[in-house]
C-alpha cells in the first residue's frame, strides 16, 4: 500500500497530472430560451385563431406570469408557500390605487405594482424565511389572510369586499385604447409575459440564481461556500415578489377591477396547483401548467359548471400518479423513452 | 376626442356589426354569470330553477324570437374573472344580456363592459345599494340591505326598544346593514350601543354573543349573509342564552332562508326577520309559482328570494325583447322598463324609474313550524319600499 | 512563519453531557497536520466548533489573527477557513461545471448580480476549466453530481475548497470510501496542495497520515490527548494504546 | 372577572371542537409525514354519513356516530392502498399537497352531486340540548359533550401511542422505517391502521363538530387552514400538542373577537405568526403523545 503511494508520489508531478487537463466537455444544449419566443408566438397565433376568447386568455397569460414568479421561489429555492397571493394582490391594489388616484399609464402602473409586491415580498419573506415546511406553510398562509383583512378594513382605498372599480388605464403608449374586445389587454399580457419569462430565465441563469439552486438543494453547503442561504432566499422571494406584482398590477389593468379574492388563500393554492400540473423547476413549466388548468377549468366549467370540480380532481390526481414530473416533463420523458428505444434498435 | 364621444362612437360601430346579426337572429341570448361550484352554488342553482319556471310559464319565445340563456360559473367573488366571462358572453356568444350576478364586486366589474357594448344586465342578487350608480344599463329584481332594514329599524324603535346593537358580517352588505340600521333607528330615537362586525370567516360566535350579552341592548340587529355561517351564528344565540336575558333577535330574512331552514331547525324557532320574499307568502302568484317550481324539480324546499329574483329578472329580460321588438339597445331597453309594475310571486313589485332598483313590499316574519315543517310566516307588511340607500354616498 | 489557525481552550456541552473539553492547538502556514482519534473522540465535534457550525460552550478561535469565535460559518468561509465535508455533500441536481462557478463566484462575491450571465462571467471558464483539469475532472463537467462515481465525488468536493483559495483547509478524510483506484488521484491532489497553506485532515488511515502529515494531534474522549510531531505521536505509547490498540480490536 | 371567566370557557370549548376535527390530521401528517389536504373532506364524509343515517334511518345519535366513524374508514381505506401509498416518504410533499387536493375536489363534486348543496344538519338527542351551567357561565350542553369527547378522545390516543405494542411499533417504523423492517414490523399495515386511525378521527370530529362548523359540500376545503394551524402550532404528530394548541388557539380568538369584535381575524392569524416565531416546530416537536 505504501509503496503504491510513494510510486505514485514520483511519478504524480509529471505523468497522470497534466493527463486531463484536455478540454471540458461541450456544454449540453439547452433549448430553454426558446420558450419565451415560443410563447410569444402562440400568443399571437392564438390572437388570430381566438379573437372571441381574448378576455379569458388575456387572463390566462397574467396568470402565467404570477405562477412563474412562484416557480422562481419554489422551482429554484424551494420555498414551499401558500401565500403567493399576497404579493399578486398587493401589486394587484398598488396598481389599482395609483390608477384611481394617480397616474394611469399602464406601464407606471406596472412598475408601480411590481414595487409594491416586491416590497411585500422583501419585508415578510426577511421575516417567515427562517422557517421550512409546514410552519413555513402556516407563516405564508397567515401572512396572506393578514394582508386580506387589511384590504378588507381599510375599504376607503381598496372598496373592500366591493372591490376597487373604476380602475381605467390611459391608452397603451398613449396609442392603444383598453377596450371591451380586449385586443389590447391581450396583446399587452402577452407581451408582458414574453418580457417577464426572458427576464427570469436570464435571473435563473445567472449567477444568483445558479447560489439559489444550491440553497434549494442543502443550505449548510451553501453556507459552507460562504454564502449565506437565508440572503439568496429573501433575495429570491423579493424577485418573485416583483413579478406577482406585476402580475396582480397587469390584471387590475386589464380587468379594471381588483378584488379581495386577488389576495386570497385559494388564489395562492390555485397559483400551487398550476405549477405542479406544469412542471417546477423549468419556468416554461409555469404557463404550461397555467394555460392547461386555465383552458380545462374554462371549458369544464362551460359545458358542465356543476361539476367541474370533479373533472379537474381526477386531472390532478392523474397528473400526480402518472406524470409527477409535471405535464412539461411529459415531452422530456417521451423523448428519453425514443432516445432508449433507438439504442436498443441499434445494438 | 372625449370619452364620452368616443365611448358612444364605438358602441355605435360595435352594434352596427352586431345589429346585422341580431335583426335577423331567431335567437337572443341571455348571458348568466353566477356560481354553479364552490360553497355558493345555492345562488346558481335557484337562479337557473328561477330561470326554468319562468321559462316553463311563459315559453321560450318572445315576439318570434327565442330566449337562450347561457350559463357561465363564477365559484366566487372574483371580479377580474367576472370581467373576463362578461367580455366571452358579449363578444364570442353576443349576448344581448347580462345577468344573474351573486356578489357586488362581480356585479360592478362589468359596468365598463355593459356601457361599452350598450346592453342591459339584470343583477338577480347582488345587494349593495352603489352598484345601480355604477352604470345606467344595471337593473335590479333583487333587494338591498337597505330596503330590508329601514322598515325593520323603525318597526324595532316603534315596539318601545330604546337600545339596540348590531352584528353584521364585515363586508359591504353587512356595513350596509349597519349604517341602515343605525341612520334609521337614531332618527327614531333609539340608541344604537355598540357596532360589532363579524369576520366572514368566523366559525365560532360565542364570543360575540356574550358581548352582545355584556352591552346591556334590548335588541340585536344581526346580518350575516345566507348559507353555513348562519346556523353556527343562530345556535349561538339561542345557545347562549340572549333569549332568556330578555334581548329580541332581528334582522334580513336572509339568515332564515328557505333551503336553511330544515338546518337550521329548532335554533331559529321564532326569530323575526325582514325580507321580501318568503315562501309562506300567501297570494296566487306564489301559489302557482310553487306549484311549478314542485312540478319541475320535484318538491319546492328550495324556492327562495334568490329564485324569486331570477324569476322576476326574466320577467324584466321577456319584456324589454317585447318591448323593443328583439332589437336590444341597452339604455331603450331599460327605459321600457322604467316605472313597470307587476305582480310577482313575492307581492306588487314595481322598477324604480330613477335607481332601476325594484321596489317591493318589505314583509315582517316569524319562523314558525306549520304541519311540521319551519317557515317565514308573514306578521306584518310594509309596502312599496325603494332602495332607501341609493346615491345616500359611502 | 505566520500562526495561520489558533484554537484555545475550546469546550463544547450538550446539554450536561460534555463532548469537547479545553482542546488547544494552531496552525502556521504550510503545516499539513492530522487530526486522529477513535471513533467517538469528538473530532467531528471539534471540526463543527473550529468551522463555526456549533458554538462553543468557551474558548476561542482566531483565524489569521483574528478572533472569529463569534463569527458565523459562512463568514469563518469567507476568511479563507475552509472545509471538505467526510461524506461528499454536494448539490445533486447540478452538474459538475454549475458546482465549480458556484464555488467561484461564491468566492469573488459575485453571486447576487441578477441580470448577469454565468456564462458570459470574465475569467470565471477558465478558472473551472483549470480546476476540474487539474483534478481529472474535465470529461465529467457536464455530469450531474448525482450519478458522478463516488470517487470523483470526493475529487469535486476537494476541488471545491481549493477553489475557495483557503489559508486554511481541513479536509475530512479525503479518501474514505474511495476505491484504491481512484484514491490516488485524491492523494496526489492532496500532495500539490499550495504550500503555504495551512492543512488539518482528519483521518483513519494510518499509511495516509504518516505520508502526509508534518505533525498529529490526537483527540480521545473529547480531549486533547497529545499532540507533536508525527514520528514522536505515533511512537507514543498511549496513543498506540488508546488510537492504534482501539482500531486493531475492531478490525 | 366574569368575562374573563366567560371568555376562557367559550375559548376551551371552541379550543376542543378544534383538537377533535384537527387531531387526525396531526396523527396522518405527524406519524405518517402525509401532508393530508383531504382530512377536511373526510370529515365532511363522516358528517354527511352520521346525518343520513340519523335522518332518513333514524338512528339514534350515539349509533350515527359510530356508523359514520366505520362506514367513513372502510371507505377511505381503499384509497391508503390506491393512492396515498404512493406518496409516503418525505421528499414528497408537494405530490401530497396536490394529489390530496385532487381527491378533495372529486368528494366535493360527489358530495355535491349526490346531496346538493344546502345545509345538512345531525340531529341531536334531548340529552345534548339545552345548556349546562358553570358558575356564573352557562355553555351549550353539546359543547360540555364535545369537551367531555375531547378529553376521553386525547387521553386514548396516549394510551394507544404509548402504552401499546401498536404505539411502539408505530413509533419505531416512524423513527427508522428500515430498521423496523429489519426487525419485522410489517410497516404497510402499520401505516394501514395509522391512516385508517386518522381518518377515523376525522369522522368523529365532522359529526361533533358539526354545530360548528356545519356539513355542505365546501366543508371540505373551506376549513382546511384551520386544521392546518392547530397541527403546525401543536407541532406535527403530537397528541398533547395538538390539543394545547388548539386551545391556545381557541382562547386567543374567542378573547380577541369579544375584545375587539372588528379585528377578530387579525388576532388569530397575528397569534399563529407569534407561536410560530417562539416555536417554531410547534409546542411539541418530535414528541409523539
Amino acid at each position: 500500500m505504501s509503496a503504491t503511494m510513494t510510486d505514485g508520489l514520483s511519478k504524480g508531478t509529471t505523468g497522470p497530472m497534466t493527463r486531463d487537463t484536455t478540454a471540458l466537455a461541450a456544454p449540453r444544449r439547452d433549448f430553454g430560451w426558446l420558450a419565451a419566443p415560443i410563447t410569444g408566438a402562440l400568443g399571437l397565433a392564438a390572437f388570430w385563431l381566438f379573437p372571441e376568447d381574448l378576455g379569458l386568455m388575456t387572463r390566462i397569460a397574467a396568470t402565467a406570469l404570477y405562477v412563474l414568479s412562484l416557480d422562481l421561489v419554489l422551482g429554484y429555492c424551494g420555498i414551499a408557500t401558500l401565500g403567493h397571493a399576497a404579493m399578486f394582490g398587493t401589486g394587484a391594489y398598488a396598481a389599482g390605487i395609483a390608477a384611481v388616484h394617480l397616474v394611469n399609464d399602464p406601464l407606471v402602473l406596472l412598475l408601480i405594482g411590481g414595487a409594491a409586491g416586491g416590497v411585500m415580498a422583501l419585508v415578510t419573506g426577511g421575516l417567515i424565511l427562517h422557517a421550512r415546511g409546514l410552519t413555513l406553510l402556516m407563516l405564508t398562509i397567515a401572512v396572506t389572510q393578514i394582508v386580506q383583512e387589511v384590504a378588507n378594513k381599510a375599504r376607503d382605498w381598496t372598496g373592500g369586499s366591493d372591490g376597487l372599480s373604476g380602475v381605467d388605464p390611459a391608452p397603451l403608449l398613449g396609442l392603444f385604447r383598453f377596450d371591451m374586445f380586449g385586443r389590447t389587454s391581450y396583446l399587452f399580457a402577452v407581451a408582458v409575459l414574453v418580457v417577464g419569462m426572458v427576464a427570469a430565465r436570464r435571473i435563473v441563469r445567472s449567477p444568483f440564481g445558479l447560489a439559489c439552486r444550491g440553497v434549494k438543494e442543502d443550505p449548510l453547503r451553501i453556507s459552507a461556500l460562504g454564502g449565506s442561504p437565508r440572503a439568496y432566499l429573501v433575495t429570491m422571494y423579493a424577485v418573485a415578489g416583483i413579478f406577482a406584482g406585476v402580475a396582480g398590477a397587469l390584471t387590475a389593468v386589464s380587468s379594471g377591477i381588483v378584488g379581495l379574492d386577488s389576495v386570497s388563500f385559494s388564489w395562492s393554492a390555485e397559483a400551487l396547483v398550476m405549477l405542479v400540473l406544469g412542471g417546477t423547476g423549468r419556468l416554461y413549466g409555469a404557463v404550461i401548467g397555467t394555460v392547461a388548468f386555465m383552458t380545462v377549468h374554462h371549458i369544464l366549467a362551460a359545458t358542465d359548471p356543476f361539476h367541474w370540480m370533479l373533472f379537474i380532481g381526477l386531472f390532478l390526481m392523474g397528473i400526480v400518479l402518472f406524470l409527477p414530473g409535471g405535464i412539461a416533463s411529459g415531452g422530456e420523458r417521451l423523448r428519453a423513452l425514443l432516445a432508449r428505444k433507438g439504442e436498443g434498435d441499434q445494438a | 376626442m372625449t370619452t364620452t364621444l368616443r365611448k358612444a362612437l364605438l358602441g355605435a360601430v360595435f352594434a352596427a356589426s352586431l345589429g346585422v346579426g341580431a335583426a335577423d337572429a331567431a335567437t337572443i341570448k341571455v348571458g348568466v354569470i353566477a356560481p354553479f361550484s364552490g360553497p355558493f352554488a345555492m345562488f346558481g342553482q335557484t337562479f337557473k330553477e328561477g330561470i326554468a319556471i319562468y321559462q316553463a310559464e311563459h315559453g321560450k319565445t318572445v315576439g318570434g324570437d327565442t330566449v337562450e340563456f347561457v350559463f357561465r360559473d363564477l365559484d366566487q367573488a372574483n371580479p377580474a374573472q367576472s370581467k373576463a366571462l362578461a367580455q366571452e358572453l358579449i363578444v364570442k356568444e353576443r349576448v344581448s344580456f347580462l345577468a344573474g350576478f351573486t356578489f357586488t364586486p362581480d356585479a360592478m366589474a362589468v359596468a365598463p363592459l355593459i356601457d361599452e357594448a350598450n346592453i342591459p344586465a339584470v343583477i338577480f342578487n347582488a345587494a349593495t345599494s352603489a352598484i345601480t350608480e355604477k352604470s345606467p344599463r344595471y337593473v335590479r329584481t333583487s333587494f338591498t340591505l337597505w330596503q330590508n332594514t329601514v322598515p325593520l329599524a323603525n318597526h324595532i324603535a316603534k315596539l318601545g326598544v330604546k337600545k339596540a346593537i348590531t352584528a353584521v358580517s364585515d363586508y359591504g352588505p353587512g356595513i350596509d346593514g349597519e349604517t341602515a340600521f343605525k341612520a334609521t333607528f337614531e332618527k327614531a330615537g333609539g340608541a344604537v350601543v355598540d357596532t360589532i362586525r363579524m369576520p366572514l370567516k368566523s366559525n365560532d360566535f360565542a364570543p360575540f354573543m356574550q358581548r352582545i350579552k355584556d352591552s346591556g341592548a334590548e335588541a340585536v340587529y344581526a346580518f350575516l349573509p345566507a348559507g353555513p355561517t348562519t346556523l353556527a351564528f343562530a345556535k349561538a344565540f339561542t345557545d347562549n342564552g340572549l333569549k332568556e336575558k330578555g334581548i329580541q333577535f332581528f334582522g334580513p330574512g336572509d339568515i332564515t332562508q328557505e333551503p336553511d331552514l330544515p338546518a337550521l331547525g329548532d335554533a331559529v324557532l321564532g326569530m323575526t326577520t325582514s325580507f321580501h320574499y318568503s315562501q309562506a307568502h300567501e297570494s296566487a302568484a306564489n301559489k302557482s309559482f310553487l306549484a311549478k317550481y314542485k312540478e319541475l324539480f320535484g318538491s319546492s324546499d328550495n324556492a327562495t328570494f334568490t329564485s324569486v329574483g331570477a324569476y322576476d329578472g326574466v320577467h324584466l329580460i321577456y319584456t324589454m325583447i317585447a318591448k323593443t321588438g328583439g332589437k336590444i339597445d341597452g339604455l331603450k331597453a331599460v327605459e321600457a322598463v322604467k316605472g313597470m309594475s307587476w305582480e310577482s310571486p313575492r307581492g306588487p313589485v314595481t322598477i324604480d324609474p330613477d335607481s332601476r332598483h325594484i321596489r317591493q313590499t318589505v314583509y315582517l316574519r316569524t319562523v314558525e313550524r306549520v304541519n311540521g315543517k319551519l317557515q317565514n310566516t308573514e306578521k306584518a307588511s310594509f309596502a312599496d319600499q325603494p332602495d332607501f340607500g341609493y346615491k345616500v354616498g359611502k | 512563519m505566520t500562526i495561520l489557525l489558533e484554537v484555545q481552550g475550546l469546550s463544547k456541552n450538550f446539554g450536561g453531557l460534555q463532548v469537547s473539553s479545553d482542546i488547544s492547538m494552531s496552525l502556521k502556514a504550510g503545516d499539513r497536520c492530522a487530526l486522529i482519534g477513535p471513533n467517538g473522540a469528538g473530532k467531528t465535534t471539534f471540526v463543527n466548533l473550529v468551522t463555526g457550525v456549533l458554538p462553543p460552550t468557551a474558548g476561542a478561535i482566531r483565524l489569521d489573527g483574528r478572533d472569529v469565535t463569534k463569527l458565523s460559518a459562512a463568514d469563518r468561509v469567507r476568511r479563507g477557513l475552509i472545509r471538505s465535508f467526510q461524506v461528499a455533500r454536494l448539490f445533486k441536481s447540478m452538474t459538475v461545471r454549475e458546482h465549480m462557478e458556484l464555488a467561484v463566484l461564491q468566492r469573488d462575491r459575485r453571486t447576487f448580480r441578477l441580470f448577469a450571465s454565468v456564462a458570459k462571467t470574465a475569467g470565471l471558464a477558465d478558472e473551472v476549466a483549470e480546476c476540474l483539469g487539474l483534478m481529472g475532472l474535465g470529461a465529467a463537467a457536464e455530469t450531474p453530481v448525482g450519478s458522478l462515481a463516488y470517487g470523483q465525488q470526493r475529487l469535486l468536493e476537494i476541488a471545491l475548497a481549493l477553489a475557495m483559495r483557503p489559508k486554511v483547509l481541513i479536509l475530512d478524510e479525503p479518501a474514505a470510501g474511495v476505491p484504491h483506484s481512484e484514491s490516488q488521484r485524491i492523494l496526489d491532489a492532496i500532495d500539490r496542495l499550495p504550500k503555504d497553506l495551512a492543512v488539518l485532515m482528519i483521518e483513519h488511515d494510518m499509511d495516509l497520515v504518516s505520508r502526509f502529515a508534518s505533525s498529529i494531534v490526537v483527540l480521545a474522549q473529547g480531549k486533547l490527548l497529545c499532540s507533536g510531531a508525527t514520528r514522536d505521536v505515533m511512537a507514543d505509547p498511549r496513543v498506540r494504546e488508546v488510537y492504534l490498540g482501539s482500531r486493531a480490536n475492531a478490525h | 372577572m366574569e368575562t374573563m371567566f366567560g371568555i376562557a370557557v367559550d375559548g376551551v370549548a371552541y379550543g376542543m371542537i378544534l383538537f377533535i376535527i384537527s387531531v387526525g390530521l396531526s396523527v396522518t401528517l405527524g406519524l405518517m409525514r402525509v401532508v393530508n389536504l383531504a382530512h377536511g373532506a373526510f370529515a365532511m364524509v363522516g358528517g354527511y354519513v352520521a346525518s343520513y343515517a340519523a335522518q332518513s334511518f333514524g338512528l339514534p345519535y350515539a349509533a350515527a356516530l359510530l356508523v359514520a366513524v366505520l362506514l367513513t374508514v372502510l371507505a377511505t381505506l381503499p384509497l391508503e392502498k390506491l393512492l396515498y401509498r404512493r406518496i409516503y416518504g418525505h421528499a414528497n410533499e408537494l405530490s401530497q399537497v396536490l394529489l390530496t387536493i385532487g381527491l378533495t375536489f372529486v368528494i366535493v363534486a360527489s358530495v355535491n352531486y349526490l346531496f346538493g348543496p344546502s345545509l345538512k344538519r345531525i340531529p341531536l338527542p334531548d340529552l345534548l340540548l339545552g345548556t349546562v351551567s358553570l358558575g356564573p357561565k352557562s355553555i351549550p350542553t353539546h359543547r360540555a359533550f364535545v369537551i367531555a369527547a375531547g378529553a376521553v378522545t386525547l387521553l386514548g390516543l396516549w394510551w394507544l401511542l404509548e402504552r401499546t405494542d401498536f404505539g411502539i411499533r408505530l413509533r419505531a417504523a416512524v423513527d427508522d422505517p428500515a430498521m423496523a423492517a429489519a426487525l419485522g414490523i410489517r410497516t404497510e399495515r402499520l401505516y394501514m391502521a395509522t391512516f385508517a386511525l386518522g381518518t377515523g378521527l376525522a369522522a368523529l370530529g365532522g359529526v361533533l363538530g358539526a354545530e360548528l362548523l356545519p356539513l355542505e359540500p365546501y366543508y371540505a376545503i373551506r376549513y382546511i387552514v384551520l386544521f392546518l394551524a392547530v397541527v403546525a402550532v401543536g407541532g406535527a404528530g403530537s397528541i398533547f400538542g395538538s390539543a394545547a394548541a388548539a386551545l391556545a388557539l381557541g382562547i386567543t380568538d374567542t378573547a380577541g373577537k369579544y375584545l375587539i369584535p372588528n379585528f377578530g381575524e387579525f388576532f388569530f392569524y397575528a397569534a399563529l405568526i407569534l407561536i410560530l416565531f417562539r416555536w417554531p416546530h410547534g409546542f411539541f416537536k418530535g414528541k409523539m403523545a
